[in-house]
């Protein structure tokens, strides 16, 4: 995959004759930015680059990136992907798809692709309502969210991605702001680079049928407070002045200033992505003021694909019947002359 | 071959069915796996049936626990496990309970006497012992104590009461082995092979099985035994298959021919899981056997896998086929070639779920929203699910479409010999994958093969091919998104036309018996045995009847109202309510076309076919 | 009314078709709304269609982001939005480009002409100004620059420029109003009322219609405004209504009818959801209306809520059709009443979602494993939704049996005037609920009706009647699992006889036109409005030619071969690739159709018809 | 639902007639007595319960119970239920499923229903395998596993239902050993008490295709150290000897001796079902030396069934429209004489 002649590219390569038809303001223009930004930085080749979606606003992703993609059906996007990854090992497959898509009518998919940790990287475009089909809530929107299907408010109450991933086994999850284009970028870069299935949700603001959803953490005059971004080994320190930071408090998670009540920066808690145990990833991904962006869990562990490669090989060594020649002619057989 | 009685005084029969029944722990399917092998060995022809409970386990000599296995065998060529039984053998009375009535009088039953105690005969549901009642007399009972016979012969090897017992079934096969003169070395070295770390078990059986043989020659089973001569098969080199086996060996012939690795996505269900379980016996071969979560992974990622360029297949039985129906349309869409084997099984809905029915052909050709056609093809005997899942492999790649490919529980469960196929002697297999040096100018994902309206395969890892498609109408030869109403029209007609040009390379439909007369039998799929046979020996006896057996429904061949047209009556025989009959209806609306349908979840009666066939011959 | 151009000197029309077309933030839906319900007031029969882009909010000016309404007035009965505008009132270029193909030479297109500024031109795709170019010169073009005198005549509302211009669509409906002699008074009381809290809102667009209105007037626009004069409707009180709303409305008349509560199940698809919407509004009704995960659940919960008692229905459209078959098999086999109504949109696959086609007949007739028949029934008008969605309930809770309810995008989504019916007038439902007391001896879940077939409905939380369901085969009366193979056949053939009794419960098939002679036009469902426009109109000029239009599909009424056999030539009439034409070829195979068929996510223009019908009837 | 009048049930009041068909010696005849045991004591009109349940051996459950019951379709059985639940809340519904039913093909409605928190319990056979397909790997199904479709050993990483529930926002999660008539029969009246979504796992062996899959747990040798069975307000006491006790170390759990190293009945952890912090029940639910059996997690929140109504009611005083006809003559309507 490395390889000299590797063609340099900048995002315009990966930019399809297609025109973008998204709300003005919606952040799935930012999104497409960044994997434009971050696909040529990834040392492949562009035809490796395939990506997969099911139907939503977000699922036209495929079309706009200048690679190989399928737009699928409703909710089938991890499905297919799936599919294609175990097809063909050395492509680097995408799924862009929706809190509806792969919540709602793909939640199977989506946490039996989780389950069995095959190599893709799923970007999950939560706006928190159905943007396609006009304003339905979805299966992340908040109780009492009024929508075109709840015009007295929302009475289920909500999944939280975070906490199904890894309910699910995640071994990758991160969180991004939609507007973010720089974390957006860095998040993907590492998406590729893991080993395994990453998961990455996108807070996506949709102007039109859920605009604001998000704002408590991204509006510009408040991000800096609500938003913890973690990094792995180092220390959870966040606020407009680098001054919070958090520490445990007995099982559960506390804001402390810096400073304050003898605070010291050695008391935060430095951010271990890696830690195998989930608790403190669970934590984190609940976490709702700050809310954390940024890679939240990273283990790696052996991938289906790659066990499936593997049998395959080891099978090719062992096995009785080398040729399906052979194999037909195994056994009981009789001759008639 | 054991020598005793090669004598003279031999008597030859034509064919012969036997019937083993017993509990589900009895062991009848290995028995009835024996006697088919021996005799195939022998130069027999031979078509078998299993018939396993629907309960995993069910308690020891209840009626619902029984297991059964049907063999027939005969000198000329058997297309089906048979009607009739000649000979049953039941271990207990249940069994003999929920199978006399495949038994006409005159024939003969074996049972094990000692198993028709009180408790058994009651669990049976019998009043009281039907050896001792009478209701049996018009048949040939052959009581035999055959557990005090087994345990006695094997007393000395070793084993505890439970384990003894479990050789019964070889005393019963010695029995039988001796009234058909079918010789006991198979066996023997069947045992010796595959308990070879186990010495008292082969010691039981082999000696349980010598045993019941010898029991039947000194107590004369029967005036003489039976000889049943080598059946005149074309020569070459044999071996038994089921359906399903037949099916997964197929698209592994496939799947070498065209250079590609096989790709199957499926979730387990009655009675297509076979398949699954044999393919994933063979990674070997760079199968990716990928068990999903549910029928619709199952088909999506089988899209998937084709979009990245595997022979793509996904295994099922009826509700699957429901489930998959709207991925399917992706396929027809996307015009990637999958493969979707449907095992058709009784319904609606869980319905029938160990049975055999023809009544998923509506559903394969119309079961999608929208104008949504695809190849449908069906396969008709055990052994030819190997050509037809080799065809279903071939129509999908060369035609870039999905294919159904129907089969059922009765030839997917059902065995017969097989002449073994090399993949050399195979048909060529040409895929439509390319890469940028087959492209001039831009590349267009939805260009045509003038021929075969087939559209090129670029798949993903190709450099310059870069291109995108999906389930939105596609713009004639960009593949862009299209909302244009000419545009779909003809989109829409183009989709039709595709399949209906897989006509162009598809064989005549073949006539049996007569050409032209009387009356013109037609029949699709899984029903072949039957029909085959009902209809050869009416025309051996010179009656003016054919049949017109379907293995293409969508298209159909070519010369199907050539065929039609020469007979005065038409009748379509399907174990459905009349599914193939409303399609040749609505295709050939110029035929009158009579109907004759059974919705009970078994095969044809052969004799049923003939009574039915000469009744309207009668009448013309 | 306003009174200035009640003169003499006006002209009267039979009917005016009127297109709308603008920016999705133009507000053309509102426009084409206000100018149908004023003419609808006016005592016209109207029909009208929206025509939304499939992009949530594309950026302006831009072709794919085109937003239409199309109106049709008359004074006589309207039966389609109509085919060829008269007028078209296109807002920007884009609009213009789009829409121009739908007007005929000779007929009036209104323009903004500030709109069409070079970068605005160039976003519609055009090389040249088409106001300049001379490519309009064979119609009828009023330029006016909306956009500068709206905002002069509302400049001292004190409003921003984006506010101001968001009243440009009632300069323009002040225009049509004068063109079409329509009083202001309906539209300028809807303001008031609509945004009683917004002062400036009101003020700016009364201003705006009046300033149209009085910039048309003075101009003299044309020659003399027109008038259409009332229809002769039957006495009574309208509304307007569109399809998926009288569809919402008749479940809740069935629910009320029934004395059951509603029960809807469902997952948001394009065009359905809206019948979704319709009914979450409406909870004091009792109806509980569950958003599900998916298609299936929504299926699944319907057929869980019809266990437990309600008049249980899910929604959806083609690809929802598709993931509810498997379901849909346990309904029939459970024998649960239960409604699937399938607003029918183009396919295959995700095909074009936002337009209408009738290609899921053969979905819904046949699209389940197994032998699975149920009701299939398709609305025909937007009103009508309302009588077949109360019909179906009914059918379903009668019977026992789901029932498909087949509508399309285009009735779906149109709107004509509907006579208001009141619960009292509709027909009784008599669900077959029961208690203990109903019961003589043992309860026998699957005992029948003599008349209908139909099985008792015994529910969870009635003493005395527990009991077991479920997707295996049951066994006659008792409902108990069987896998016997004659109760299967007797099964499978009583749950068709139960559907096919339906025909004795169902209206006769009505023939409009001609009774009998040269030509009967086929057709079925949401095609009415243009069939019947087509036929009726050259049935007036003397031609012999007659419609038998379907809504009753499975079972079809008793009558349908007496009336085919009444003419000559039958032509079969459908949006889709011929599948009706596939149906009535099996079932009547006697008859010789031909076919007509569009599949171009388009209703039928009514031109197209009668020539295509004239030709047959010349070449008679 | 209290009433004077209420009959006196014994269990033989809910079997039905119909012969029970599993293989002898299966786990699923030990829940079928529990639940025949249980239902009298649940102060219930019989015919207000109702069991649903999909495909599958343990999908025959309802069958068995003489109450109203329904067989569905392979995964549907939370949906089909759930319908049930929405239509008639006095009914106390039930669902009997298998963890190819409820984790496989129903992997999505089995996270929905939770997510929901309709007022069902649900019955988990999780056996580790597909019993009545004779035989393959399930999505609990252990790495390494034979079976017919993995004959070389599952290569598919499992779920953890417990994780997988409570990832899913599970308000009551509680795990029983199949053999254990007593435990069972006390969770599933507290399941039933409990409003909300109740997810009882049964560890159920299956005798013909994954015979003794939890004996590491059950087996009479071992039971007593291998299992933890909780109750809340209780300390985590278990052990042949009641001597072993569960600490807090870090964010792990550690076993302990009570009476080695200094430790004492009162370091050992009390259990508290009813904190709204997943922590520590995810802890417990995760642990596997001992296995945590017994109710985990038992934290009620207004159910959506109930919300539901309460919208209806609150609907039916507020709405503008008493009547259908009243809607049907609402808004702009015009005579025609
Ligand atoms: C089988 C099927 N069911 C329903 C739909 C309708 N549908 C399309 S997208 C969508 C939900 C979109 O929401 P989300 O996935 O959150 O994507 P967004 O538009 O918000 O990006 C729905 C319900 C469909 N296309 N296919
Ligand atoms: C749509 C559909 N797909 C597949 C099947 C086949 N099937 C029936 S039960 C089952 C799995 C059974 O496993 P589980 O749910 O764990 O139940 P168990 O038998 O182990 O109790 C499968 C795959 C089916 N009946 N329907
Ligand atoms: S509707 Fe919302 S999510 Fe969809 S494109 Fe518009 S802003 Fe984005
Ligand atoms: S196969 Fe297993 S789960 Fe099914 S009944 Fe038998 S022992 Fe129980
Ligand atoms: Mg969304
Ligand atoms: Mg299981």
């Amino acid at each position: 995959m490395t390889d000299s002649n590797m063609p340099v590219y900048t995002y315009k390569d990966f930019a399809s004759d297609q025109e973008v038809r998204w709300c003005p303001g919606c952040d799935d223009y930012v999104v497409l930015k960044s994997i434009q930004k971050a696909l040529p930085q990834m040392g492949r080749r562009k035809e490796e680059f395939v990506f997969i979606s099911g139907i939503g606003c977000s699922s036209r992703f495929p079309y706009y990136v200048d690679t190989y993609g399928m737009h699928g059906i409703h909710g089938r996007a991890a499905a297919i992907a799936t599919g294609v990854k175990l097809a063909n090992r050395e492509l680097s497959v995408w799924v862009a798809s929706g809190d509806g898509d792969s919540l709602a009518i793909g939640g199977n998919h989506f946490i039996h692709l989780i389950r069995r940790n095959i190599d893709i990287n799923l970007i999950l475009f939560n706006n928190e309502i159905y943007g396609l089909t006009k304003g339905q809530f979805s299966p992340t929107s908040l109780m009492g969210q009024k929508t075109k299907s709840s015009p007295y408010g929302n009475i289920q109450p909500p999944f939280h991605p975070g906490e199904l991933a890894i309910g699910s086994s995640s071994r990758f999850f991160a969180r991004v702001p939609g507007g973010n284009t720089k974390m957006q970028q860095a998040v993907f870069i590492e998406a590729e680079k893991f080993k395994g299935t990453s998961i990455v949700e996108v807070l996506q603001n949709c102007v039109i049928f859920n605009d604001g959803a998000f704002d408590k953490y991204t509006d510009r005059a408040v991000k800096d407070d609500a938003q913890l971004y973690v990094e792995h080994g180092k220390p959870m320190i966040f606020g407009k002045n680098s001054d919070k930071g958090i520490v445990l408090d007995g099982l559960k998670l506390k804001v402390v200033t810096i400073g304050e009540d003898g605070v010291t920066e050695d008391d935060i808690l430095v951010h271990d992505a890696k830690e195998k145990d989930t608790t403190l990833h669970l934590m984190l991904a609940r976490l709702h003021m700050p809310v954390v962006t940024g890679i939240i869990r990273a283990v790696e562990e052996k991938t289906y694909d790659e066990l499936c490669t593997e049998r395959i090989e080891q099978m090719k060594s062992q096995a009785k019947f080398k040729s399906v020649n052979e194999l037909f002619a195994s056994g009981e057989t009789y001759e008639v002359k | 071959m054991t020598q005793e009685n090669s004598s003279l005084d031999k008597q030859s029969v034509k064919d012969v069915v036997i019937r083993f029944v017993g509990d589900s722990g009895d062991g009848m399917q290995l028995t009835g796996t024996q006697f088919s092998t021996t005799s195939a060995l022998l130069g027999n022809d031979i078509a078998t049936f299993p018939n396993y409970p629907s309960e995993i386990r069910a308690p020891q000599g209840t009626i619902y626990g029984v297991s059964g296995f049907q063999v027939h065998i005969g000198e000329s060529a058997i297309h089906t496990p048979g009607d009739d039984v000649d000979v049953l053998v039941a271990m207990n009375p249940a069994a003999l309970k929920v199978n006399i009535n495949a038994v006409q009088p005159g024939k003969t039953i074996i049972v094990d006497s000692d198993s028709f105690t009180s408790k058994n005969i009651e669990k049976a549901g019998y009043k009281e012992n039907p050896l001792i009642t009478g209701e049996l007399d018009s048949f040939v009972v052959i009581e035999a104590p055959i557990t005090t016979l087994t345990r006695e012969a094997i007393k000395d090897v070793g084993l505890n009461k439970k384990a003894m017992d479990r050789s019964k079934n070889m005393f019963a096969l010695g029995m039988v082995y001796w009234m058909f003169t079918r010789p006991l070395n198979h066996t023997i070295e069947f045992f010796k092979k595959k308990f070879s770390n186990k010495p008292m078990v082969i010691e039981a059986n082999i000696k349980a099985l010598k045993a019941g043989y010898n029991f039947a020659q000194t107590l004369e089973l029967m005036p003489s035994p039976l000889v049943v001569l080598p059946a005149k098969m074309r020569p070459g080199t044999y071996r038994i298959i089921n359906g399903n086996t037949a099916t997964a060996w197929g698209f592994l012939a496939a799947a070498e021919k065209s250079g590609l690795d096989l790709y199957l996505g499926s979730y387990p269900i009655t009675p297509a899981t076979d398949i699954l379980h044999e393919l994933v016996k063979h990674l070997q071969f760079g199968v990716k056997a990928f068990q999903a979560e549910d029928e619709i992974a199952g088909i999506s990622s089988t899209i998937g896998a084709s979009f990245a360029g595997k022979l793509a297949i996904t295994t099922t039985s009826g509700p699957g086929l429901a489930l998959k129906s709207e991925a399917l349309g992706l396929a027809v869409m996307t015009e990637l070639p999958i493969v979707v084997v449907n095992v058709q099984r009784g319904g609606p809905s869980t319905g029938l779920p160990t049975k055999t029915e023809q009544s998923d052909l509506l559903q394969a050709l119309y079961g999608r929203n929208g104008e949504s056609p695809a190849i449908v093809i069906a396969a008709s005997t055990p052994e030819n699910c190997f050509d037809y899942a080799f065809e279903a492999s071939k129509l999908a790649l060369e035609h870039m479409t999905p294919v159904i490919l129907l089969t059922d529980g009765y030839i997917a469960n059902g065995s017969a010999p097989w002449k073994i196929k090399k993949v050399e002697d195979m048909p060529d297999i040409t895929h439509r994958q390319i890469t940028a040096d087959d492209v001039e100018g831009e590349f267009e994902p939805y260009s045509r093969d003038k021929d075969t309206l087939a559209r090129p395969w670029a798949i993903p890892g190709t450099p310059g091919l870069e291109h995108r498609i999906g389930g939105l109408e596609k713009a004639d030869i960009t593949g862009n998104v299209s909302m244009d109403p000419r545009n779909h029209e003809h989109m829409t007609k183009l989709r039709q036309a595709k399949v209906d040009k897989v006509a162009d390379s598809i064989p005549d439909l073949k006539v049996e018996g007569a050409q032209e007369g009387d009356l013109l039998v037609v029949g699709w799929g899984g029903t072949f045995g039957s029909m085959f046979t009902a209809v050869n020996s009416m025309h051996e006896e010179g009656k003016s009847i054919g049949l017109a057996h379907f293995n293409y429904i969508n298209p159909m061949p070519k010369n199907v109202e050539d065929v039609f047209s020469k007979f005065k009556k038409i009748i379509v025989c399907e174990l459905n309510n009349g599914q193939f009959h409303t399609v040749l209806n609505a295709k050939f609306p110029k035929f009158e076309y009579m109907k004759y349908n059974k919705i009970q979840g078994l095969p044809f009666s052969v004799l049923d076919l003939i009574n039915k066939f000469n009744q309207i011959l009668d009448n013309k």
